[in-house]
């Protein structure tokens, strides 16, 4: 089952799933929240390669998604471990916190 | 002889060389005979040379030692140059000169300061004598604006001998700012000339003046005029002259007197050509003269330093100079030059010995009686003042004197005369205030007369030279510069011009003797007004220290920071402002950064849409 | 037309609004199952706009592997009442303005340049069988460095997992 | 040849701080004063050699960096000569002045005193643009040592300054040189840094005054004029007594030299425009120098604005756009090298004697060391611009060009002849004469080795402003060949 | 894959399989000096096969990676960076951590990603290569195992890099959504304006990105606390390979697209240059951190690199020349900040890094050696002859001369005289002030001042003598 819908509207999804995420970035203190809100817009960014390769017919947009999907893993990995690595230093998971350089 | 010409300023030259090379580890005697020796052996070679110059009957005689700069079209060489007026000018310094080295060598005998202040003196003395000595031989203006500037440094040097004083320092830089000054209008008149006439070398130059502009003329005579003034303490740069007192008094006679301060006269004498090309040139000369003369005069009427009554009456003398040259009396001009070599040389050498005998007491308030105590300064002083009063027929002044007043009143009418006349009866006035005072009523100061040979022998020849110098122009330089003897003695006006010092003298005897009682006009108000006018010499000093000195050192002292530096202290501090307002923003808080970053995409991407 | 709108702005709408919900969550826990939902939706919309392959890898991997690694991590670390507190705290009403500016103001930009974009997806499956051609053709490459990125992240989680501080105990010991 | 002269001083500056480690911390100062001597003796023979038909005195070429069409082009010309003579000789001064001032790092010292000069010969001889920055620049940062590590209490910020100010007008510089080169190869399609294919370079009208301006900058900052002149107070000031001879003595003439050979040649034209403007920062630096420099109390700082005031009198004579101004100031930046460099002799050796440098904790100097005494006073008298002394036929000569030029302007700079007098004198007064300073007990006076360089630099000084001749046929010939003046 | 491709791609093959070797033997021996060692080893290995390598000619592989001069050219100086690097580290990781085989692997691994982003022509291999040393290099910067400034670091450069990523994908999705391939290069014939604006979006999203990896203003921020917290030689490898990787990556795809063809994102780049140039600067003025003061300034040299980027990528540019401005100023940049990082290194402690400038007060008569090769850095950075970032600096003024950037060249030489400013404080620390700073580290350190000596002497040598390496950057345009 394939459907055709204009390329604008699954880029506004996209966009706006981006958006939250980024102002998840923006927002959260909690570093587990700012690891979701990457995850929510590397997602995003896989959405706008999947909508791309539906445009053209291409499967290079799903391959472009699986290497994100590869790179999202392997970054929530390392980015795990530093969690825990903060919580054992820092007892915490407040980024600001961590906010001993600066200058 | 003439070939060895250059051995007159090579000599006191070598003088100098000498004792500045030994650093003053000469003893004593070796150092009188050195300074004094070498200028007498240059006074002999130009003797001499004077007369085979003579004899020759050639009107000049060149010598071309080498090219000193040789740029494009400018090539001033180092040429010595010998006519009537260099040769006149010459012997009055060599001469002289010599006679005030001789004394100096024992005035100065004991002066002591330190080790070696005795070579120094005559070090300087030297390096003067070399120095005037190239600014009359010199062929070319350059040469002679080096002789120019380098007695002004001797000058410099002299004034501050004694330097441990600060005032004796001040008065020295007095003397060599304020005739930089009109040094400076000599360069750029130089300047001028070279742009016109394409030469310094005078010669040339004079020859080919005619083709002047008469403004361009009056231009270049005018900047000249200013290096004169300056150099021969003429109104407006006169003020340094009376300071300039502050030097040992041999260096009165020599430079303040004698040789120096007369350069400016000589240098409008030799430039004769160029002021006949420019009538108002010459005008404002006549004028300067004037001006200074009177000026002085009155000034010296309320003196009380002998060497600074003195000084006044050297300007006033010079002043009669500039009158001389201003109204066509060329030769009178050097003629006065030359017997107010001898006879202010005389007066000064004479109140050298009064001030010596008394231990450096030169308020005359403070001498008195000393006629009988000093008899050798009282008879040269005397005879000195004559020639400076100019009393008829016995006393050079005199007929150098009466040859300017005549020609003037020839030439340019009575206002000159009636001017010089009127200075001359001053001249006599302060000269009676002077000689009174000093030598005749109530001795004040206890003297003690130390009369060696080489001390009395001087004012001997400048004694004598005082009397007959008169004689010697009229006969000699009359014939050597012409033009001094078409006038005649009986008319009127001759005769006032007579009578007026002698009036003056009466007058003078009558008042500071006390047979005429002026106190009360002294004490008056006005009087005392007056009185304190005169002394300040016109307040021409206070009005330059408000006008020129206190803004200049206001400036120094307000900007010593130098203000454009604020422009780059300012940059500075504005760079500072926006580092630390950067580097605030360096909060080390993850989301700001975050935030930042969003900020930068919305630039970025407004910028890529072209929304910005 | 209208279906495959409707097909494709259902889970589109369910993807955004949970997403909306994980961002806004006091809960780690609840956020992740939001993201889960989110996450399902993306699967969805995938799978309509033909691309049924990366759909199930959405499911498997994204919702499946790494949402659960998340949990992991967030009951390893006890994430409790407590830390909800602590958001409570954190997450003031009034943080959230000046993101929402800055994300406002791309929207505005983003959403402009893609309006009025008349191109449609092709509406035709892509499947599994086309993208392994590819990925195992001229993908070999990438595929090879996507397992060093792997491979990378193993080696640097396996260092940064570590419990430095019982170990050097342990050697003292 | 002219390379190997500057890799010998490179290697005696090397050797100097080995020698200095290792041997002993003496034997530095030994190593640079031959190196300076051998420089000097390689300098006169080269001169004693003569030109060659081509009117150069040594030349060299390699390639060295083929892709933008940059090579080691080194000429030695009259003027370059001229300068590098110069150089080597106050070399030997500068070594001598800080004999036994320096107590740390001697032969870090040395080595320093040594690459600066072997930049400046560089400056001198290259004829190539890029190897002419390249020299330029390196320069500064043995200088910049100089400065920062043996100067006095404000050694930082004078050093900064002196390295701030010459670097970013030596960035504009470069700017311009590129543009230059670049301009060239637009039109002629031949890419090269070489002199003397960029002198005809056809450039635009409306570019070259900028270009210009950039090259003028550069010069005028090192030289300095008025207003980029402020950070050679700070930095005179705060330097070693060597670090002053040289600056004052050979570093500021690159500037100077730098407008001969450089600002004007290449761009004749804009020169002629904007000449009027450089007579007028001429003249007032000839003034607004003279006024600092009497408004200051200390000697060093005194004589720093003192040699503003000289700089001017260059600027007026480069711009003067005759063969008078231009001899000028070739002859003033000779007699203000001596003169200026004494000076600051001088106020080495009093800072040594006295740790001061304030005028007010002097005064009745005479009295203990007679003979410094009269080396301030020749050398005051001759930067007062004495006749018979060198800064005289310089200044003379500088003004009468300028004159024709200018007639206002020279006005202006003649007045500060005036100003000279003021603060010449009063800086021998306030330091040698008047009453002795009952703070200073005594003082040694000058030595043989300290005389011995007093002396020659006197000799020089009398030489130039006696017989000048053969340093002026000597610039003569370089000014004939620049082709610029009509 | 031809005979012929296999052995273009030889050094990569080296690099790969030596990783995945080495990664056995630390598995098998657990020792250090092993990982050392054959980390090493593997590098130089690729190192050697550069020349054959090179033989290969130019060599697109399957539309994705293309191994040419230019690719290795970065492969030899991001694996020299590399070898440069472990050499440091060597001692300096023995007190922060008990575990220091992964490092070793992870350093060659990143090298790995370095250098397949310089060869990519493609946005998987783009986006691969960069990820690969992104994420080792968040590990190696958290590496030492009981420091908070570490972590702190790791975790603000991965947060941020992920957003930075995430940015970049989107932009890399919309532009293959406008062009239909995700190749380098495009026809922009076939564009319809709507696609064009797309296409701007993407590539404005992808300059978002990369300026964050090269750390350009405003996307700076995380520069100096990154720096700060990562070991010295991390840091010096983050100043140098990731930015060298991402800015190759990034002049490869701005030549093959055409990317500053259009006014608006020309603008975007010039913004963004004069913004690093002058606020690199500026932040860097009067730090006392000299980390922070290498990574403020690091911001600026970025921002002058982006000259050559301008004059190569920009419609009436000259590619050649901008390629090799760019070479040879990374060439330069290299050099000089790993100088600046090794002596760094080489003067840490056990726990503190030589960080702050007190430590390197009077130097020079303490370390004569080491203080003379960081002068040497520091005036390179300043751009002083003599050194090779003179050379460099000639070469960016030169290209912002023959682009006819005037804004650029202007904004270069006022960042220029405010970097004078710095690096001169760091001299002035080291000649000036009394040596009273404390040495850290009093044990010698042999190789790691072997490798600061080394560094230091290149930087003159190929400032006196710049051709060797213009010979070799010269005609490398990809």
């Amino acid at each position: 089952m394939a459907i055709s819908v204009p390329v604008e509207h699954v880029l506004y999804v996209a966009a706006l799933l981006f958006l939250m995420g980024l102002a998840g970035v923006l927002a959260r203190r909690n570093v587990m929240f700012l690891l979701m809100s990457l995850e929510v817009m590397m997602n995003a960014a896989g959405l706008a390669f999947i909508a791309a390769g539906a445009k053209w017919g291409q499967p290079d947009g799903q391959i472009m998604f699986m290497l994100i999907l590869a790179l999202a893993a392997a970054e929530v990995a390392v980015a795990l471990g530093l969690v825990l690595q903060l919580s054992r230093r820092y007892g915490t998971l407040d980024v600001d916190s961590a906010s001993e350089l600066s200058g | 002889m003439l070939d060895l010409l250059w051995l007159v300023p090579a000599l006191p030259l070598l003088g100098f060389l000498a004792l500045f090379a030994t650093e003053g580890k000469l003893p004593d005697k070796l150092v009188a005979v050195i300074g004094a020796g070498t200028v007498g052996i240059a006074a002999l070679v130009a003797l001499f040379a004077g007369r085979e110059f003579l004899q020759s009957g050639e009107p000049s005689f060149s010598l071309s030692l080498w090219t000193w700069i040789a740029v494009a079209d400018f090539q001033p060489s180092i040429t010595l140059y010998l006519d009537a007026l260099s040769l006149v000018m010459m012997g009055v310094i060599t001469g002289v000169g010599f006679l005030i080295h001789l004394y100096a060598t024992g005035y100065m005998w004991k002066d002591h300061q330190e080790p070696a202040s005795y070579s120094r003196f005559f070090a300087y003395m030297n390096l003067f004598v070399f120095a005037m000595l190239m600014l009359v031989l010199g062929d070319n203006l350059l040469v002679l604006f080096l002789g120019w500037e380098g007695v002004g440094l001797c000058s410099y040097l002299l004034i501050g001998f004694y330097h441990r004083d600060a005032a004796n320092g001040y008065a020295a830089r007095k003397a060599f700012v304020v005739t930089r000054v009109g040094d400076t209008a000599f360069a750029l008149g130089l300047f001028l000339l070279f742009r016109e006439l394409g030469s310094l070398e005078i010669q040339q130059a004079l020859a080919a003046s005619s083709a002047l502009t008469p403004c361009m003329a009056t231009a270049i005579c005018l900047l000249l005029l200013g290096g004169a003034v300056g150099k021969s303490a003429q109104v407006p740069l006169q003020t340094w002259l009376p300071d300039a007192m502050a030097g040992p008094t041999p260096v009165s006679a020599l430079i303040h007197a004698a040789t120096m301060v007369t350069a400016g006269v000589y240098l409008i004498a030799r430039m004769q050509d160029l002021y006949l090309l420019s009538a108002n040139a010459q005008h404002y000369v006549a004028v300067v003269g004037l001006a200074t003369l009177l000026i002085a005069s009155f000034t010296a009427l309320t003196q009380r330093d002998i060497k600074r009554i003195l000084a006044y009456s050297t300007m006033s003398q010079i002043g009669y100079m500039f009158m001389a040259l201003g109204v066509g009396a060329w030769s009178a001009a050097i003629f006065h030059l030359m017997t107010h070599a001898f006879f202010k040389a005389l007066l000064f050498l004479a109140s050298g010995s009064v001030i010596l005998a008394l231990h450096h007491e030169q308020d005359i308030f403070k001498m008195g009686g000393l006629w009988k105590k000093l008899p050798v300064p009282f008879w040269s002083m005397a005879i000195g003042s004559g020639a400076l009063v100019a009393l008829p027929f016995v006393t050079s002044g005199f007929y150098s004197k009466d040859a300017i007043l005549l020609t003037a009143y020839d030439t340019s009418g009575w206002l000159y005369w009636g001017g010089g006349v009127l200075a001359a009866g001053l001249t006599a006035l302060y000269t009676t205030r002077m000689m009174v005072i000093t030598f005749f009523g109530d001795a004040k100061t206890e003297p003690h007369e130390d009369s060696r040979i080489n001390m009395w022998l001087p004012l001997a020849v400048l004694g004598v030279l005082s009397i007959v110098g008169g004689w010697f122009g009229i006969g000699v330089l009359d014939e050597l510069l012409g033009g001094l003897g078409d006038f005649s003695h009986a008319s009127p006006v001759a005769v006032v011009t007579m009578a007026v010092p002698l009036l003056g003298i009466l007058l003078g005897v009558l008042v500071f003797s006390g047979r005429i009682d002026v106190a009360g006009f002294v004490e008056s108000k006005a009087g005392d007004a007056l009185r304190r006018f005169f002394d300040s010499g016109w307040a021409f000093d206070w009005l330059y220290e408000r006008v020129f000195v206190k803004p200049f050192l206001w400036l120094a002292r307000v900007n010593k920071g130098d203000v454009v530096d604020l422009i780059y202290t300012l940059t500075k501090s504005i760079t500072r402002g926006l580092h630390h307002t950067g580097a605030l923003t360096q909060t080390g808080r993850l989301r700001w950064y975050a935030a930042n970053m969003a900020i930068g995409l919305i630039v970025v991407l407004l910028l890529a849409a072209g929304w910005l | 037309m209208t279906t495959d709108l409707v097909l494709f702005w259902v889970p589109a709408l369910v993807a955004l609004i949970a997403t909306l919900m994980v961002i806004t969550r006091k809960n780690a826990s609840r956020a992740l199952i939001y993201l889960v939902v989110s996450l399902l939706a993306v699967a969805v919309i995938f799978f309509v706009l033909g691309a049924p392959f990366a759909a199930a890898l959405e499911v498997v991997v994204y919702a499946g592997a790494i949402v659960v690694l998340f949990l992991f991590v967030v009951m390893m670390l006890n994430l409790g009442r407590s830390s909800v507190l602590r958001e409570t705290r954190w997450l003031q009403p009034g943080m959230w303005a000046f993101p929402f500016i800055l994300v406002f103001v791309l929207a505005i930009v983003m959403f402009n340049v893609f309006a009025g974009s008349g191109d449609e997806t092709k509406g035709q499956e892509v499947g599994p069988k086309a993208v392994g051609a590819e990925l195992f053709g001229p993908y070999l490459l990438a595929v090879e460095l996507a397992g060093f990125l792997l491979l990378a992240a193993l080696v640097g989680a396996y260092h940064l997992g570590r419990r430095y501080l019982e170990e050097r105990r342990e050697e003292a010991g | 040849m002219i390379l190997g002269a500057i890799l010998v001083l490179l290697a005696a500056g090397a050797l100097a701080w080995a020698a200095g480690r290792f041997v002993s911390p003496n034997a530095p100062r030994w190593v640079s004063m031959l190196a300076f001597a051998a420089g000097l003796a390689w300098a006169v023979l080269e001169w004693q050699g003569g030109a060659g038909a081509n009117g150069l005195y040594a030349e060299q070429f390699i390639p060295w960096i083929p892709r933008f069409g940059i090579n080691v082009i080194l000429e030695l010309d009259g003027l370059s000569l001229l300068m590098v003579a110069l150089t080597m000789f106050l070399g030997i001064v500068a070594v001598v002045s800080s004999w036994d001032e320096i107590e740390a790092g001697k032969g870090f010292f040395q080595f320093n005193i040594l690459w600066v000069m072997a930049g400046v010969v560089g400056v001198f001889t290259a004829l190539d643009l890029f190897l002419f920055f390249f020299f330029w620049e390196v320069m500064l940062i043995p200088m910049y040592f100089l400065i920062a590590i043996w100067g006095h209490e404000n050694k930082g910020y004078a050093s900064m300054k002196f390295f701030l100010f010459t670097q970013i007008s030596g960035l504009l510089m470069l700017l311009a040189i590129l543009a230059l080169v670049y301009f060239h190869h637009a039109s002629s399609g031949e890419l090269t840094f070489g002199y003397k294919a960029l002198l005809g370079a056809d450039i635009s009208e409306s570019v070259r005054l900028w270009l210009m301006l950039g090259f003028f900058v550069a010069f005028a900052t090192k030289l300095p004029s008025v207003p980029v002149h402020t950070w050679l107070p700070d930095a005179h000031t705060q330097a070693p007594t060597a670090g002053s001879v040289i600056l004052a003595g050979i570093l500021l003439k690159t500037g100077a030299y730098g407008l001969i050979r450089f600002a004007v040649p290449l761009f004749p034209d804009a020169s002629q425009d904007f000449a009027w403007w450089a007579m007028l920062l001429g003249a007032v630096s000839v003034l607004y120098g003279g006024a600092m420099a009497f408004s200051q109390s200390d000697f060093k700082r005194l004589v720093a604005y003192s040699s503003i005031a000289h700089m001017g009198f260059i600027l007026l004579g480069v711009y003067a756009f005759n063969e008078l101004g231009m001899q000028g100031a070739i002859v003033t930046m000779i007699a203000h090298g001596f003169s200026t460099a004494a000076l600051f002799m001088m106020a080495g050796a009093i800072q040594h004697r006295l740790h001061t440098r304030e005028m007010s904790r002097m005064g009745g100097l005479w009295v203990h060391a007679p003979r410094m005494g009269v080396m301030t006073l020749f050398f005051v008298v001759a930067s007062v611009g004495m006749p018979g002394l060198g800064n005289f036929v310089g200044e003379f000569l500088a003004l009468l060009g300028a004159f024709r030029a200018s007639v206002p302007l020279t006005v202006a700079a003649t007045i500060g002849i005036v100003v000279a007098a003021v603060y010449g004198l009063y800086l021998m007064q306030r330091s040698f004469q008047g009453a002795p300073n009952p703070d200073v007990a005594a003082m040694r006076d000058f030595g043989a080795r300290e005389m011995s360089v007093m002396v020659l630099m006197m000799a020089g000084l009398v030489w130039v402003g006696v017989y000048p001749q053969p340093l002026l046929d000597m610039s003569a010939a370089t000014i004939a060949k620049l082709g610029v003046l009509p | 894959m031809t005979a012929l491709q296999a052995q273009a791609l030889l050094p990569y093959f080296v690099l790969s399989g030596g990783i995945v070797v080495l990664l056995l033997l630390v598995a098998w021996l657990r020792s250090e000096v092993v990982a050392f060692g054959g980390a090493v080893a593997v590098l130089v290995g690729a190192l050697a096969t550069v020349p054959w390598a090179a033989q290969a000619g130019p060599q697109l592989i399957d539309g994705m990676v293309k191994i040419d001069g230019y690719a290795l050219f970065f492969l030899a100086l991001f694996v020299l960076t590399a070898i440069a690097t472990a050499v440091l580290s060597y001692r300096y990781l023995g007190p922060r951590a008990v575990h220091r085989q992964e490092f070793y692997i992870l350093l060659v691994i990143a090298t790995l990603g370095a250098c397949v982003t310089a060869t990519a022509a493609h946005f998987a291999g783009f986006l691969l290569g960069l990820e690969v040393l992104s994420v080792s290099l968040y590990a190696m910067i958290a590496y030492p195992e009981e420091a908070k400034p570490p972590l702190e670091a790791a975790i603000k450069y991965l947060v941020l890099s992920g957003a930075a990523s995430s940015t970049m994908l989107f932009g890399m999705a919309a532009i293959y959504l406008a062009n239909g391939t995700l190749a380098f290069g495009y026809d922009g014939a076939g564009l319809t304006s709507s696609d064009r604006a797309i296409l701007a979006l993407g590539q404005a999203m992808l300059l978002a990105g990369v300026f964050f990896k090269l750390s350009l203003v405003p996307f700076h921020m995380w520069t100096p606390d990154v720096y700060q917290g990562a070991p010295a030689p991390v840091a010096g490898f983050v100043a140098t390979v990731s930015k060298g990787a991402v800015f190759a990556v990034l002049l490869r795809y701005a030549l093959a697209s055409d990317l500053l063809d259009t006014d608006a994102l020309h603008a975007v780049v010039v913004v963004i240059a004069v913004l690093s140039m002058l606020g690199g600067n500026l932040l860097a003025l009067l730090q006392t951190n000299l980390k922070r003061l290498l990574a403020y300034s690091s911001i600026a040299h970025l921002g002058y690199l982006l000259i050559a980027l301008v004059l190569a990528g920009a419609a009436n540019g000259n590619p050649d020349l901008g390629v090799e401005t760019g070479l040879v100023y990374l060439v330069g940049y290299f050099l000089m900040t790993l100088a600046a990082f090794g002596v760094m290194t080489v003067l840490s402690g056990e726990r503190e890094d030589a960080e702050e400038l007190d430590a390197y007060d009077g130097l020079l008569w303490r370390r004569p050696v080491l203080a003379t090769v960081l002068v040497v850095a520091a005036l390179s950075l300043a751009g002083i002859p003599l050194t090779v970032g003179f050379i460099a600096k000639f070469y960016v003024v030169n290209a912002g001369v023959a682009g006819a950037a005037w804004a650029l060249v202007w904004a270069l030489i006022v960042g220029s005289a405010i970097g004078v400013y710095y690096y001169l404080r760091i001299v002035f620390a080291m000649i000036a002030r009394p040596a009273d700073g404390v040495d850290a580290a009093a044990g010698a350190h042999w190789e790691g001042l072997v490798t600061a000596v080394v560094l230091g002497v290149a930087t003159v040598a190929l400032g006196v003598y710049p051709s060797a390496v213009i010979e070799l950057a010269q005609g490398l345009a990809p």
